[in-house]
């Protein structure tokens, strides 16, 4: 929480993304390379579902992660709301079309997997309803947060919408529980040990974090990005000067 | 100033003593009467002031002017014309300012300016002038959602000197105007009259243009019909 | 504090009870999208009796968001809304009270229309029951959400397409289960649970919404 | 004459660019409301699949009528719409443009985004190229009658609620014909006797909705 | 007139000199700085007159006072006590008077001072007297849509009275009031100030109020912090 405190304030945030960027983003390129070789050309085909297994190492991560960024989301939120954390604002604004993203692959990779297992692109099922519903969720929160004239004050309204619109987490999370549907139950992150064997879920978990390194490296960057830009404004505004 | 009105529109046509006559008009609201039998006329380069009450029927007689609001009974002639014939030549001679601004705050003030003076089949010509006249140069790039009261109301008394109509008709054009606006506001009013200009303005203060005749709307005039 | 409260739903509802008509327009705008369905589809009864209970639901739903548009655009835009922030009692009363009216004029209504028009489909006693409970205990989370909804976009840049953008992704749950009761009970299984979680919904949405709306009203007074 | 037209469909063609999301939040909101469809009624291909066309198609109607109810509104409350009374050309123009910009706004790229939602429908080629053709040719009635509805809604306060109503009787042949058309390919039958319908539709709409207009828009200003 | 204030629920605090004091104020509007580090205080039966040029951030000030506007920085305390810790009580102290009047259009005029009353959680006892102190009698009955601009802002004016709140906050009071309702409006004044209320109003008129003190915001005065 300390640490959370130190970085709210901008010109703070910005000297230590600085130094962390430019290392981060050589790691991430190092992983995802390394990842995909692995994914690609170490891991077996499966016995059953051939080569098109490795739509997962694709799927799966994305999925995790778009789900994580809104997570994400509803605690800057929370803490653009509570604490009026300036950066919170800034670092929403450039989580959200990240999330959207990789919640956009998930459906993506999902409906190209599903062609040949389910011999559809799209069922109307829990599971993929309510990750349509997520991906609706980030349209809404990026078309609030621009909705506004004062930047500000989409930032508020889409931070109450973050934090109400967390409730899907666990509907995406539990849909295949409560419903029962094509979509393939958890095997990975469950209670007892997980279902896949380990030739498969080892680099699927590599992809996962090397994934997950290029989220933060990009939510940082846009961050920055952000911050020059409301500088910028901030200063337009300013010289336009005293009002007539 | 007076480089953006097109003054050969409405001068030039010395031989009519009036350019504008209303006689016998009567409007009602709601089932109420609010004024009958009203006449009065206007002449070139001259400014009539309505006052009166709250509630006396000055913006019901501005809209009533403008065709806006359809009287019981009555006409508008302009030089001799009566206006109803030609509804759309009699829109091309008059510039209106009403209770609301008329202004679209997702565009700039210069852009509301040049809409409002297209939609009036006008060319935007001399947009400098209208906004330094009402010291607008500043805020001209401004989207009007964000200005204060006082500078939007500018902005539409812009629009309005900016339209080069012949007849302005003005619903309390003073209303949230600072004093040094208010003075921007009568110089662009004086301008407008010596250009050969008409102007009436309904107002509960005062005006400050020298020579103004004046028309008070009440319960005792309203019914037996007020000369100016 | 519950004076407040009761002062502002005495005076909507005096509002609306001035202008019946408004009520009127929601109704029958419920019945021509709920009549729209089987005129693209065809009248082939099995198809029908099939979608009814989703085609019933959906309608209410896009009846209820249709009238939420102007629930607190109306106050914003005569400036009584400043008068609701300015109240000396909290504000999360207030939301509450706008959004009981709008249920008590909209959501109520359309509970005691939809069985009426659940005949036309040949649904059976049992299934019209069904969809009169689900949407009593369901319409009043559309209110809450939808009026969320409403107050997020009230000071943005128009659009009551953003409103619904925003307001029907977080009704899916509860129309979800609220359709799905009646056909669950078509597939002859109890309705308990479907209407246990319709409760869980709203009492989740009556403990969360009024406070997000206030937030988003306090903001858009700025 | 046609100055002004061009003048006020550029400048409202304007605000939408000022604001190109909300054109986003219209076509978001219709992708949703398509979604919500199969939602409420399950995930069988084969009764999706027969009612596609009907969804489209009534989607994209409530998307249109949704966004059309501020059409005068916004003119109203800002006073601009005076300013178009006491332009010095046809009303009947303005209306026309009005619409005009409605329809580039919203039921052009309503058109353009149905087919692409029909693939998650298992609608075929064919059928899409039908969707796409019977939107084309009859959003533009919908923009003419909505608008209509939304000018007599401006105006006195007792005819809101009747008019209101007139907007969706008003749609139903235009919907008809148009999700008909989509279901007649499928029964193997030609495209042409419906498109030309909905051709005739559209001609009656512009040959009588701009003089209706604009009377309900003069009458509002009163 | 007086008899529809509860005097006591803000008189006999006799030993606090001043009853509002504003400390080091700062306020932003879309990036721009309005005033920044203003500071003044105002004691019972005080009148202060905001003035300043169009934009010069008189509402704005209005409404950070009345908690509307959440400001950049500083403080306002009531009696001592900063009105942040308890914003229910501070609001039922202020009574509001916006640029727009704040007035259901399908009630009438005495539905809505009584509906308003309730909303502050008051009484609606004197009716009468508020309605008669802005003439508004004959109109008691009538929707409050078929008014014309001035009854309406009255009928606003008429809310205030009835409040009987301690601080009258008003934007632009007079504006479009006829002579004889701006009379009205200051007798109401003075006889709430006589009573002990205190009132902050902007204008660009005289308020006709004697011993009225002024603050001016402007750009030069706004940085510096204006003292009244
Ligand atoms: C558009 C269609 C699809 C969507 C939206 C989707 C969505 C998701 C989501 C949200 C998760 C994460 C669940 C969690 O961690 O709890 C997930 C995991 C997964 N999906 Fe999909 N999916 C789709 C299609 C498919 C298909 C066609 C398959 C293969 C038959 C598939 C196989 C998996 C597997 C194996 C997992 C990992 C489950 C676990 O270990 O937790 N998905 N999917
Ligand atoms: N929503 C907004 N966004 C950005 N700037 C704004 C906004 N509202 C007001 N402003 C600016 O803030 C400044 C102060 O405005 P304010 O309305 O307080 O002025 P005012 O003194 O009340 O003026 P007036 O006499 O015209 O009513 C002005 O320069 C105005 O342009
Ligand atoms: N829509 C309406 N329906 C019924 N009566 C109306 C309507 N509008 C105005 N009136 C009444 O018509 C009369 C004249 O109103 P009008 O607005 O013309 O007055 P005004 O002189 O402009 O007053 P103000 O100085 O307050 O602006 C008033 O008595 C008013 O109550
Ligand atoms: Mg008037
Ligand atoms: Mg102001």
């Amino acid at each position: 929480m300390a640490d959370l405190h130190f970085l709210a304030n901008p010109a703070r945030f910005r000297r230590f993304s600085q130094r962390v960027l430019p290392g981060l983003g050589f790691a991430t390129v190092l992983m995802l390379c390394a990842c995909l070789y692995m994914a690609f050309f170490v891991a077996p085909a499966d016995y059953q579902q051939g080569q098109t297994v490795r739509i997962m190492f694709l799927h799966v991560p994305s999925a995790w992660l778009s789900m994580m960024g809104y997570a994400l989301l509803a605690g800057l939120g929370a803490s653009l709301l509570v604490w009026r954390h300036p950066l919170a604002a800034l670092m929403a604004r450039a989580a959200a079309p990240v999330g959207a993203s990789f919640a956009a692959v998930c459906l993506l990779t999902g409906s190209l997997w599903g062609r040949p297992m389910w011999g559809t692109y799209w069922v109307w099922d829990a599971r993929l309803t309510s990750m349509l519903l997520l991906f609706f969720l980030y349209l809404g929160h990026i078309a609030l947060s621009r909705a506004y004239d004062e930047p500000e004050r989409g930032d508020r309204a889409a931070a109450i919408l973050a934090l109400i619109g967390v409730i899907n987490l666990p509907i995406i999370k539990f849909s295949v529980d409560w419903w029962n549907t094509l979509h393939q139950p958890a095997s990975v992150t469950r209670l007892d040990a997980p279902a896949i064997h380990n030739s498969i879920l080892v680099p699927l978990l590599w992809m996962a974090v090397s994934l997950l390194f290029l989220f933060v490296f990009l939510v940082l960057l846009r961050t920055e990005t952000e911050i020059d830009r409301r500088r910028l404004e901030n200063a337009a505004a300013q010289e336009e000067g005293a009002p007539a | 100033m007076t480089a953006f009105f097109f003054a050969a529109c409405y001068h030039g046509a010395g031989m009519a003593p009036l350019f504008l006559e209303i006689e016998g008009l009567a409007c009602r609201r709601g089932g109420r009467r609010v004024f009958s039998s009203l006449s009065f006329g206007l002449a070139a380069g001259e400014l009539l002031a309505l006052t009166g009450r709250n509630g006396s029927g000055k913006t019901t007689l501005l809209r009533a002017l403008a065709g806006l609001v359809r009287p019981d009974a009555g006409t508008v002639r302009w030089q001799g014309a009566d206006v109803a014939r030609d509804i759309d030549a009699w829109h091309g001679r008059l510039a209106w300012l009403g209770h609301l601004d008329g202004l679209k705050g997702d565009l700039t003030v210069a852009e509301n300016l040049v809409v409002a003076q297209r939609l009036r089949g006008g060319r935007p010509d001399g947009l400098e002038g209208a906004l330094l006249a009402f010291d607008l140069g500043p805020l001209a790039a401004r989207q009007v959602r964000t200005l204060s009261a006082g500078q939007r109301r500018r902005t539409a008394l812009a629009r309005v000197a900016f339209s080069a109509a012949a007849l302005w008709l003005l619903d309390e054009p003073l209303n949230a105007l600072d004093t040094s606006a208010q003075q921007g506001f009568r110089s662009a009013l004086q301008a407008h009259l010596a250009a050969g200009g008409l102007a009436i303005a309904a107002t509960h203060a005062d005006l400050g243009v020298a020579g103004a005749r004046t028309l008070e709307l009440g319960s005792s005039l309203s019914h037996s019909g007020g000369g100016a | 504090m519950m004076g407040g409260f009761t002062a502002l739903l005495a005076r909507d509802l005096r509002l609306v009870w001035r202008q019946p008509g408004d009520v009127g327009v929601v109704l029958a705008f419920y019945v021509v999208a709920v009549v729209l369905f089987p005129l693209g589809i065809g009248p082939e009864t099995n198809v029908l009796q099939r979608i009814a209970a989703g085609v019933l639901w959906s309608a209410a739903l896009f009846a209820a968001l249709l009238s939420l548009e102007r629930l607190f655009a109306a106050d914003h835009e005569d400036g009584t809304l400043d008068l609701l922030l300015l109240a000396p009692w909290p504000l999360e009363l207030a939301a509450l009270a706008k959004c009981t009216s709008h249920w008590i004029v909209t959501g109520l209504p359309l509970s005691l229309l939809a069985p009426v028009l659940g005949v036309a489909f040949g649904l059976d006693g049992e299934s019209l029951l069904a969809l009169f409970a689900t949407l009593l205990i369901g319409t009043p989370t559309l209110s809450l959400i939808g009026g969320l909804a409403a107050a997020l976009t009230l000071g943005a840049r128009k659009s009551g397409a953003l409103l619904a953008l925003l307001a029907l992704p977080l009704c899916v749950p509860t129309l979800i289960f609220g359709a799905g009761a009646v056909e669950t009970l078509a597939a002859g299984e109890g309705l308990a649970t479907h209407l246990a979680i319709l409760g869980a919904l709203a009492l989740v949405a009556l403990g969360t919404t009024p406070w997000a709306i206030a937030a988003a009203l306090r903001q858009a007074g700025e």
